[in-house]
């Protein structure tokens, strides 16, 4: 029995380990008309949304990727014997959102914005392959040059850096922590 | 980020001689910005006396400096006081905006104040991506049923080997003599083949050895791998290619 | 929402790098009666077995996993194949590495660097165009002797060689731990 589009689309999502690309995705099935591939993602994506399902299809990274549910987690974690996934640390999250919202940018630009030395954390970030450096920056000195990566979209559920918090998102924030403050 | 401050800050409140752990603050930025909301200041118009003030005071409670860790704590104490000086100057008239001397630092705490509230946004992210679950394997391929995959045994294994001998013979292999392979080099060598490749096609190796020696070392390799269970090898059919895998975590079963 | 017990227990399996053994699943789903346990497995099961999936759990190794269906196979073998086409290895890195600060190189320096044989993964960067043979050296048995290329260099984000990050600059980076390694 030949399977169908929807099926293979399935089960391609499925082998890949990090989020499959829409344009992986056409090259492996490079047999079937694009439209085609493109409607039958829509239907997979579709039957896992509307199912109730212990796993799911999430669009993250530039691509799509299997995981478990969110309700599911506590399970998971017992049967991984994980008291809880491992987080980034305040100055690896500041210094990411630097890199994030300022690439191209040298350790020294990053150093001016958060007014301390960040090359240990910078190390830290390319072992976690979060960011990567991506040439020499052409000013005197030609400092190296860092990027965030597509593991660094992922890992916040980002699809794209557009998905960045925006202007507005940051304002409101900004504005919340006003009207919060303490009483002197 | 942004609900820790100020939960620190609370916290901080709570008790009347305050004490403020420089740790809990990833920079001087960071101290700066806790102190001027503290204040309830206008981060444009900072009344630099009043914060520098502040921020020393923060500083003198610590018994003594960390200069590895706390260098650039410092450092913004000197700025702070220096720009201090600055504005104390007689002047007769007040600067203009762009000769202002906290200009920098204003601009500064703002973009600062920015990367922070972005960090509390992507924190909430991080949370909620932390309860979906990737995998970090790979799963097994599915087994084909149109094919009677065996799994390899070391008979089968001979039987091609030997067949395959005769054919190379035809072929010449060149014995390169000085050049001596070990088996326990070649089975790294199939190692990190497979964990580049996942699949390795044996025979197709196999006759892209250089020398007879190595050839011969490589089937042997092959052998040992097998029996120390590293690796997994399958047959399709009898003399048809041979294929191998790792054995990771997902023991397949062959039928 | 909670989730049901067969949407946790298809979480667990699909989440589980081993075939999940139904002692370990009753394990990490103690706080549920095992004879439901059971009942949701095989209602799991069964619902895999009769839809037409491109993904479905097998039992092996006493356990139960996840795998993709063989007819997908042709499909998913391609998608492996451009992944690792896209992707250079720990291998190839390595030998990428010596290339670019030794060129030009031959094999059997390269081979003395590393330690073990190249010529397979001379041949995967030959095929990507990251290498190429620029000659022979005039030396006994004349070896091939390889440099990197331009398309390196766009790869890597570098203008020239010269760009590479030096020893220094890496070192900096890592902070005091020196790694064992041989120099690049």
């Amino acid at each position: 029995m030949t399977p169908d589009l929807k099926e293979i689309i399935e089960s391609l999502v499925f082998i890949s380990l990090e989020p499959l690309t829409p344009e992986k995705l056409k090259e492996a099935l490079a047999d079937f008309p694009a439209a085609e591939v493109e409607e039958a993602l829509r239907d997979l994506l579709h039957s896992y949304s509307a199912g109730s399902r212990g796993i799911q299809i999430i669009q993250t990274g530039g691509g799509y990727v299997f995981s478990t549910r969110a309700e599911c987690d506590p399970w998971v974690r017992r049967l991984l014997k994980i008291d809880r996934k491992s987080k980034l640390s305040g100055a690896a999250l500041e210094t990411l959102s630097i890199i994030a919202y300022h690439q191209p940018i040298t350790s020294s630009e990053i150093q001016a914005l958060r007014g301390v030395d960040s090359s240990y954390t910078l190390k830290t970030l390319l072992e976690k392959r979060m960011i990567r450096i991506v040439g020499r920056k052409s000013s005197p000195g030609r400092p190296l040059i860092y990027r965030t990566t597509d593991r660094f979209l992922a890992h916040f559920g980002l699809n794209s850096l557009e998905d960045l918090p925006t202007e507005e998102e940051i304002a409101k924030i900004l504005g919340e922590e006003k009207t919060s403050e303490p009483e002197p | 980020m942004a609900t820790n401050k100020i939960m620190g800050a609370v916290l901080l409140e709570d008790r009347p001689q305050y004490e403020v752990r420089l740790d809990v603050f990833e920079g001087p930025l960071d101290l700066l910005l806790f102190l001027i909301r503290k204040k309830k200041i206008d981060v444009h118009n900072i009344p630099i006396a009043v914060i520098t003030r502040e921020y020393l005071d923060c500083l003198q409670r610590k018994e003594r400096i960390n200069l590895d860790r706390e260098a650039e704590f410092l450092l913004m104490a000197a700025l702070l006081i220096h720009i201090k000086s600055q504005m104390l100057l007689p002047r007769e008239e007040p600067l203009p905006e762009e000769e202002d001397p906290r200009r920098f630092l204003v601009g500064q705490l703002l973009e600062y104040q920015k990367i922070k509230a972005a960090c509390a946004i992507l924190k909430e992210k991080e949370d909620e991506q932390s309860l979906f679950w990737t995998r970090e394997g790979l799963p097994p391929l599915a087994e084909t049923d149109e094919v009677d995959l065996a799994e390899v045994s070391l008979f089968d294994l001979a039987e091609t080997f030997f067949s395959l001998m005769k054919r190379k013979e035809g072929e010449n292999f060149r014995l390169v003599k000085g050049k001596s392979v070990s088996i326990e080099n070649k089975m790294k060598e199939i190692v990190r083949l497979l964990e580049e490749e996942s699949v390795l096609d044996f025979l197709d190796y196999f006759s892209r050895q250089e020398t007879l020696e190595e050839a011969i070392v490589s089937f042997f390799s092959l052998l040992e791998l097998i029996k120390a269970r590293l690796v997994l090898a399958i047959q399709e059919q009898l003399f048809h290619s041979i294929k191998v895998w790792l054995r990771k975590d997902v023991a397949r079963k062959g039928k």
